[in-house]
């Protein structure tokens, strides 16, 4: 299991090869990364992201923690940037490793799904007009539910 | 006692800092709200409605009616939007 | 859109890497690896791969073509091996590329099961017994009746 | 009409070669099988429990009563273990 937050650009590839890489007893992994979008009818210049340094790492192990013994991976990576993000840029990467793929799938949309609502990230969005906080979507929270 | 309170996000931007040093004899989250709301405007707009907001104790999310006993550090900030 | 059967091997990072890159209006990519379990209780010397060529791409296509539009993907791949595998490695990988992240998880969910059972891919486990053919799951057959 | 038969897996080896090509007169699939089984032991064999087998008609899964009317290829398969 391994928990990164950083400010710097992290390498999807080379970080999604060495996740997968060397599990002879792991037949299935699944990677989620999320990429920041240009805003439905504005110009997006860039996306900043706050976050709680200290909580933010206390929060992310915990969620993983939880995924690994629930559907008993064998790994788990969660990589979570904050500062300053483009469009197009990655702004965050988890994978998890399992013997099946119904268990490699549950564990990943759990921990996006925790992810979302309960690690201390603020995302803001900067156009033309200024900065905005996004808001939490009531979708985010109801999804918790299904777990 | 000796508490760190930390504000992030447009509650940060509210109070108009990230962190303060607060001595306090709340026995609670909400007593500690109560006391900082009668403290200036600022502080009443950023804790007007609580439904907006959510609060850490010692890096832990919790609710408006944790005890205070013991705790050293203090977080509000909206709903998260991480991921 | 893109469909690849091959016998070689895969740079899966390479392959991440690219699939995920240059989206601006796609926030959320997911991608499936499936790799060569060692068997329970048995030392797995190789696993062989049989496949239909000429009907295998045409299935493959038609399954990912109904995932893109079923969900609105911005971009879908599928990458399957046959031939001769080891222990560890991998098998094949799909991804998609959505605008929101339970579409692009849907989506992969829904290639991975129709791969699993309407692809025409037959598996053989070689042990130092012999070979014997995978048999069919009665849960994978089961998964297509979710979508 | 002539007919492209293939087999996949377990069904090749019981019947011994990949495809072959076959003439017949069978109207569906199921004729075709008839037919197969009467030639010989390892072909009736493979095709005696055809709810353990699948048919594709010209690249295309479908039903053992399907029609062969301008179809030039048949495959049987055992269920796929692709992913």
């Amino acid at each position: 299991m391994r928990i990164v937050v950083q400010s710097a650009p992290f390498d999807f590839g080379a970080e999604a090869q060495g996740f997968a890489s060397g599990h002879k007893d792991m037949g299935a992994i699944v990677t989620f990364t999320g990429v920041v979008r240009d805003l439905e009818g504005d110009t997006l210049d860039r996306m900043v992201i706050e976050h709680y340094p200290g909580m933010t790492e206390k929060a992310l192990e915990k969620i993983a923690t939880e995924a690994m013994s629930r559907w008993g991976l064998g790994d788990a990576l969660v990589i979570h940037r904050f500062g300053e993000l483009r469009p197009g840029d990655m702004i965050m990467m988890v994978a998890t490793a399992a013997p099946h793929r119904v268990d490699a799938f549950d564990a990943a949309e759990y921990l996006m799904d925790y992810l979302k609502s309960r690690a201390p990230f603020w995302k803001q969005e900067f156009t033309s007009d200024g900065g905005a906080w996004v808001a939490a979507k009531d979708e985010d929270e109801d999804a918790l539910k299904r777990w | 006692m000796t508490i760190t309170v930390l504000y992030f996000a447009w509650v940060r931007e509210r109070i108009g800092l990230p962190k303060e040093t607060v001595e306090t004899t709340a026995a609670t989250v909400m007593d500690l709200v109560e006391e900082l709301r009668a403290r200036e405007e600022r502080y009443a707009m950023a804790f007007s409605d609580l439904s907006a907001l959510r609060v850490a104790v010692d890096q832990d999310l919790t609710e408006f009616d944790a005890t205070l006993d013991g705790v050293r550090e203090v977080a509000f900030f909206p709903p998260m939007t991480g991921g």
